[in-house]
């Protein structure tokens, strides 16, 4: 086992450079699918989450910071939503699209438009799940304070999330970085249809269908560096101010 | 009990039947409590009493389990925004948000959509009134406890509220601030007709503010009216202690001239200014502070301390920069509040005699029935 | 006959693992589920364990050394492969057929032709829709040779009615299903998903250019060198060839995959 | 559009309950592969989930209470992490413990192992992202008080992480949320063996391969069950003590 | 200023050159302070004074940007686990642990795993002191303010520490739990042999607990000494306002017969008990609370107020339950604090003439250099 010298470990560790490097050469080559292929991700992922957070947060929200007796049970339901399977997500909405699905007029099923319906539901309890916990974190003493200076109760929440801040965002990271990078739904609903439906995530698992390593893992680095570009973004949102911690 | 709540013509705010139960012990249970318009009311009592409730029902902020608030007559609730923005609070615990100070003074001027310009000038003149002028831009989160509740405060006060609620703001001040504020709360509350309710556990503050003073022991208020009659005659032993006095004592009017009662108790007449006539059955008392005690035997001036009463010393202890002692009379107590100087030079040894003398104007009474 | 039954490698009667790299259509069919323990059964101190994944992925496996036997399906890219010496003993092990499916109604009438060549040009004269596999299966590598037969390049112009898709074979019959499309399919797979896509009909069988043949292949340096030998030996023997005949005669009716050891691949 | 009769509508829904019910029937009269299946992921995605646990939470302390000036940039790079594409991290978890890859002596490619290492690497950043915010809205006044009463550095963190003990449960929640339901990773280094590498989220995806939906979602539902309970435990840890919240 | 930290023969607790640097502001800047074994140093100093800081650099929970801490002559610091568990701090604002009442206070105990049986007896023994007994099951989030901080209290008196620190730990309670546990402390904590470190804005809690005093103003420890020194003679203008004192007078040693000094100030010779010979240069003061007033020309006792001083008013203001009133004789100023009664007999408008009695044993007398 101990056969192995140091220089074979470099030559080793050596072969994912070269892969990768071989992977972006391919991908620069490429038939000129890469900007399509990442604004379609972008794009589906970001309305992905816009709306998970937009449905999660309010959600959190009222978990967070509400006492009644059955809150236990909910928050339960939305954790466990938090371990609901992509593939089995992807499974329901297709089944829900198909033609011979109730839904299937809308005639939505490989669209764009039904891996953001995935995507939504896979991101909104992951959202909403971490969101309760930042947001139960708020002491009430904030909110009594804020209504006692006559806040609203919309004014209200706005104050709980921007003392929540923290948490808040990171519920919309963990969402954004779900649906990001989830391929299971994604290619069932949407079919990793070149040109149409093609997201870098179900790219990757093409190329690694192909057995294409080299091409897959320089996706995988395109995948990570957007994904750092945007996470960035939200995670300035996530620090601003963060002079000002207890 | 002294109940001018009831007697106010038309409170701007005004509390019945309020009743909050938590894990079944009524921890606040107030049949009617009244606040007129422009009035500063000042709520005393114990650790616990329930006074930091009663002020979060009044202040609309918690739904009491049953009971109703009323502002200038109407039945309001805690979902009644527009009540809620005439209102504003500062709490006992002063929970900063984060951001600068101006943003936590600005922040219920922005919720009121104040404009800018007019907003930034409020903000800077307000922190000017509570001796943080130019402090807008520390973060608010180091700022040190007095320096906190002031910034607490300029947060209510900036709203310029027509009913504020005030639950021990000036807790972590020091003695010239105190002193500073508590004045100046007594002119913006007289001068801007601001009807407030003051919790406080410091007598000087109450009697500088308070128009009114109410004294609060478990969930009840079981004393109400003005200062010097709520602070100079306590209703109960619970009370007295609670002011540093003995129990008032029981006596019945043996005359009466110009005003002057002759008052007997227990092996003397004691001298009160007093209307009340000839046979009137009295309860009196005398704040420590107006009592003097004078070697047994010393030549005594013949100013106008009418009331002079040979008594022994009954017990005697040292609290803060006085000493507090109590002196018995035929059984009848009566404390006196002593410089450490004086307590020095006075034989205080439960036993000894003494002189006890203090000035007819010093007496509270109040009939008993 | 069985020679290397008793592999040197297994010691004391430790049984040891032989990777097989396959095609998920191999799987899916459910093939390995009668071939394997027959196989076990024969050599106890084997256990072969089966990595499904697509052609060109198991063929990337063996050359990476992390599969000890493979059992695919894409002949040109096979020869490749060993050509280039990351397999060895390439030999034919059963074949079975393609199928060009289509919905019921038939818009490009497909069924009037007899060749998958003229098939394919009269779906693309027709612009009906085609789903493909678009990944490097061995379906995928058929599919490119029929069109480059009927001298049409789908992937070129870009065509709205050619859906590439690169996923499974499942998942393209899922989506022919829901587009109303053509797309090229293996017999296996057919027979096992037809039910689930009612709207899909057989429109062309049975060509001899629909030929689709599997080779077991040996990779030179693997872990298991031995269990992989003794693999490639049973299945091409007579044990293994009877095991694959009788495979799915009666679940479907019909026999699924043809044994063909010692054909001339 | 609107040619659909309610009655079609119900049929159609009537679908799923019918696909569902026949894949419940197939898995029990089905091959007995059902328990270890199941054992197999509660134990890969258990173990994985303590691992990242051990590993995240820690750094989720540090820089969650941490002021120091790269501490942006960390919180950063875990948040951005939080996106990896599992497929990417299976590819480079393939390729290190492939016989040619750096760690390939060690023969862990297609085992379980290697289906824990590759969840670790995915659930490890999710952890310590969410990790952070909590610990971070943990006020500093907590610290300074259990410091006064002679905590020790290690009884000190134990008490923030008692304090926010919402949050950083939320954390492990969602750490094991993304590798219970994961796919990509888990079959690329485990290969989906059968008796051997095969968890519920790969015999989904099998299944759905071989265009068995009903099969598939029963699976699902199984997962679905089986997450759901794991979640609730450590949801019951999550609210123990809620009652005392601020 | 009298700094006798520096003449204690080994204190307990010392801290050199402690500098903290906030912002480029040094907030605390303190060359030297210590506290002797068993002493109670009380600190008292405007809002924003640097008092929380000193005190959380003493505790070590803070270290400081320069400087020292001295723990029985060993120098410590922040990661000395052993040295920091003979602390425990009670901060101003109490910051109360989720879970129950009985959980906080013996939370500490825990950290030192204390066994199970001995916890218990030591907490409710601890609860029952603050008058907390019986309480242990509550949920320590939902309590009073006066409650949690008595439970925060009670959290630091369990540990049974050799350096107790506590900031402001009855800024909440109310007068008669202020005056019971403020004894109960200066018992506690002069029979237990306890060091400490108290922050506090009343004088009288001060008074009664320290054995010394030290006042500081932005960052700097201005006055330290014994607290009728501290109290009673400030070192200038600012403390004389701390202390709600005037100005010391200045003045020089005239005559001295057993320890009656006679001082010569503007106009008059005022007596003090005193040793300083004659000629000696002095400062000196009087307490407001030491200085009676009384109406021009009336007959005073022949008692032993030997100060008698022929003065007009100069100010007066309602402070409280008193009236402060300064008097000036010959542009010499001193305060003192008459009762509400007394002031509406006399006459209190500026520029009336008034007589000030004090005894010389209220005059405080340093050295002037
Ligand atoms: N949510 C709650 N559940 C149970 N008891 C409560 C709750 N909130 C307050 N209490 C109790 O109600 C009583 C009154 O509390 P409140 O805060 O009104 O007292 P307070 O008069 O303001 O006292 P302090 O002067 O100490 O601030 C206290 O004994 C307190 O413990
Ligand atoms: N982290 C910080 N950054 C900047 N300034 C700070 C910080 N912490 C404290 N300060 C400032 O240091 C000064 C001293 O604070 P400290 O809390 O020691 O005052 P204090 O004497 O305890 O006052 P108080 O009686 O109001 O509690 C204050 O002006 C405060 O604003
Ligand atoms: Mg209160
Ligand atoms: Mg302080």
């Amino acid at each position: 086992m101990l056969r192995v010298k140091p220089s074979t470990e470099r030559i080793k560790v050596h072969v994912y450079g070269q892969a990768i490097l071989d992977g972006f050469k391919l991908i620069l080559q490429g038939s000129g699918e890469i900007w399509p292929v990442i604004g379609l991700s972008l794009a589906v992922s970001g309305a992905a989450t816009l709306i998970a957070s937009a449905i999660g947060l309010p959600i959190g929200y009222f978990l967070g910071i509400s006492r009644f007796a059955v809150r236990g049970t909910l928050i339960l339901l939305v954790n466990t939503a938090m371990g609901f399977p992509p593939v089995v997500i992807g499974l329901f909405v297709y089944m829900a699209l198909s033609r011979t699905g109730p839904l299937g007029q809308l005639g939505l099923l490989f669209t764009p438009q039904a891996m953001v319906i995935a995507q939504v539901i896979l991101a909104a309890p992951i959202v909403a799940g971490v969101a309760t916990a930042a947001i139960a974190s708020v002491p009430r003493d904030l909110r009594l304070q804020v209504r006692a200076l006559g806040a609203s109760r919309l004014q209200e929440s706005l104050a709980v999330f921007k003392e929540g801040r923290r948490g808040v965002m990171a519920a919309v990271i963990a969402g954004f970085g779900s649906v990001i990078s989830e391929v299971g739904a994604v290619s069932i609903v949407g079919g990793n249809i070149q040109g149409s439906t093609r997201v870098m995530t179900t790219a990757i698992v093409f190329y690694v269908g192909r057995g294409e390593f080299g091409l897959a893992m320089a996706w995988g680095m395109v995948l990570l560096g957007i994904a750092l570009l945007a996470t960035a973004a939200l995670t300035l949102v996530q620090q601003r101010g963060s002079m000002y911690d207890r | 009990m002294t109940d001018r709540g009831e007697t106010i013509a038309a409170p701007a705010v005004r509390g019945t039947n309020i009743k909050v139960v938590y894990r079944g012990r009524a921890v606040v249970d107030v049949p009617s409590i009244g606040i007129g318009s422009g009035e500063t009311y000042a709520l005393l009592g114990s650790s616990g009493a329930g006074k930091s409730t009663l002020l979060r029902v009044l202040g609309l902020l918690e739904r009491p389990t049953s009971g109703h608030v009323l502002l200038d007559g109407a039945q309001v609730g805690v979902g009644d925004l527009s009540a809620r923005r005439r209102i504003a609070a500062v709490f006992q615990k002063p929970y900063l948000l984060r951001g600068t100070v101006a943003e936590n003074v600005a922040y219920g001027l922005t919720l009121r959509r104040i404009g800018l310009a007019e907003t930034s000038s409020r903000v800077s003149s307000v922190l000017e009134r509570v001796g943080l002028g130019g402090w807008g831009d520390r973060n608010a989160l180091t700022l040190s406890g007095g320096e906190a509740q002031r910034v607490a405060l300029a947060r209510a006060l900036v709203l310029e509220p027509s009913f504020l609620l005030l639950d021990e703001p000036l807790s972590y001040m020091d003695p010239l601030l105190k002193r500073s504020l508590s004045l100046r709360f007594a002119q913006i509350l007289a001068s801007e007709h601001v009807t407030s309710l003051y919790v406080t556990h410091d007598q000087d503050e109450a009697a500088t503010v308070a128009d009114r003073i109410g004294v609060m022991r478990e969930g009840r208020i079981i004393a109400e009216g003005d200062p010097e009659a709520v602070l100079g005659l306590p209703v109960d032993a619970w009370a007295a202690a609670f002011v540093g006095m003995e129990p008032a004592l029981e006596g019945t009017v043996v005359s009466n001239t110009d005003g002057l009662a002759g008052i007997s108790v227990p092996g003397a007449v004691l001298y009160a200014t007093s209307d009340f006539p000839e046979g009137t059955r009295v309860l009196l008392a005398v704040r420590p502070e107006d009592v003097t005690l004078y070697e047994a035997g010393v030549d005594l001036p013949a100013g106008s301390a009418r009331n002079r009463l040979q008594a022994v010393i009954a017990e005697s202890r040292p609290s803060g920069t006085s000493v507090h002692v109590v002196v018995d009379h035929c059984g009848m107590r009566i404390a006196a509040a002593v410089t450490r100087a004086s307590a020095k030079e006075l034989a205080l040894a439960p036993g000894e005699p003494i002189v006890a003398v203090f000035k007819a104007t010093a007496v509270q009474v109040r009939r008993r029935d | 006959s069985q020679p290397s039954g008793s592999a040197p490698a297994a010691t004391g009667g430790a049984t040891s693992d032989v990777i097989l790299a396959s095609t998920t259509s191999t799987q899916d069919s459910g093939l390995f589920d009668v071939l394997i323990p027959a196989f076990e059964k024969d050599n106890p101190s084997y256990k072969v364990k089966v990595v499904a994944v697509g052609s060109g992925a198991a063929l990337t496996l063996g050359q990476k050394k992390d599969a000890d036997v493979l059992l695919v399906h894409s002949p040109a890219a096979e020869t490749a492969f060993v050509a280039a010496g990351y397999g060895t003993d390439r030999k034919p092990v059963m074949y079975n057929d393609f199928l060009i499916v289509g919905p019921a109604t038939d818009p490009a009438k497909v069924k009037e032709t007899t060749s998958a060549a003229a098939a394919f040009a009269r779906i693309a004269k027709q612009k009906a829709t085609f789903v493909s596999r678009g990944d490097n299966s061995g379906t995928y590598t058929k599919e490119l040779s029929i069109w480059t037969s009927a001298t049409v390049d789908p992937t070129k112009t870009a065509n709205s009615w050619y859906v590439s898709t690169g996923q499974g074979m499942g998942a393209v019959l899922g989506i022919a299903n829901e587009k109303l499309g053509y797309t090229l399919v293996d017999r296996a797979t057919w027979l096992t998903n037809k039910d689930q896509n009612p709207g899909l009909t057989v429109v062309l069988e049975g060509e001899k250019k629909l030929f689709n043949p599997y080779h077991v292949i040996l990779v030179p340096g693997a872990r298991n060198a031995a269990g992989a030998k003794a693999f490639e030996d049973w299945i091409v023997g007579p044990a293994g060839q009877e095991v694959i005949g009788e495979f799915g005669v009666t679940k479907y009716g019909q026999q699924i995959f043809v044994p063909n050891a010692g054909a001339t691949s």
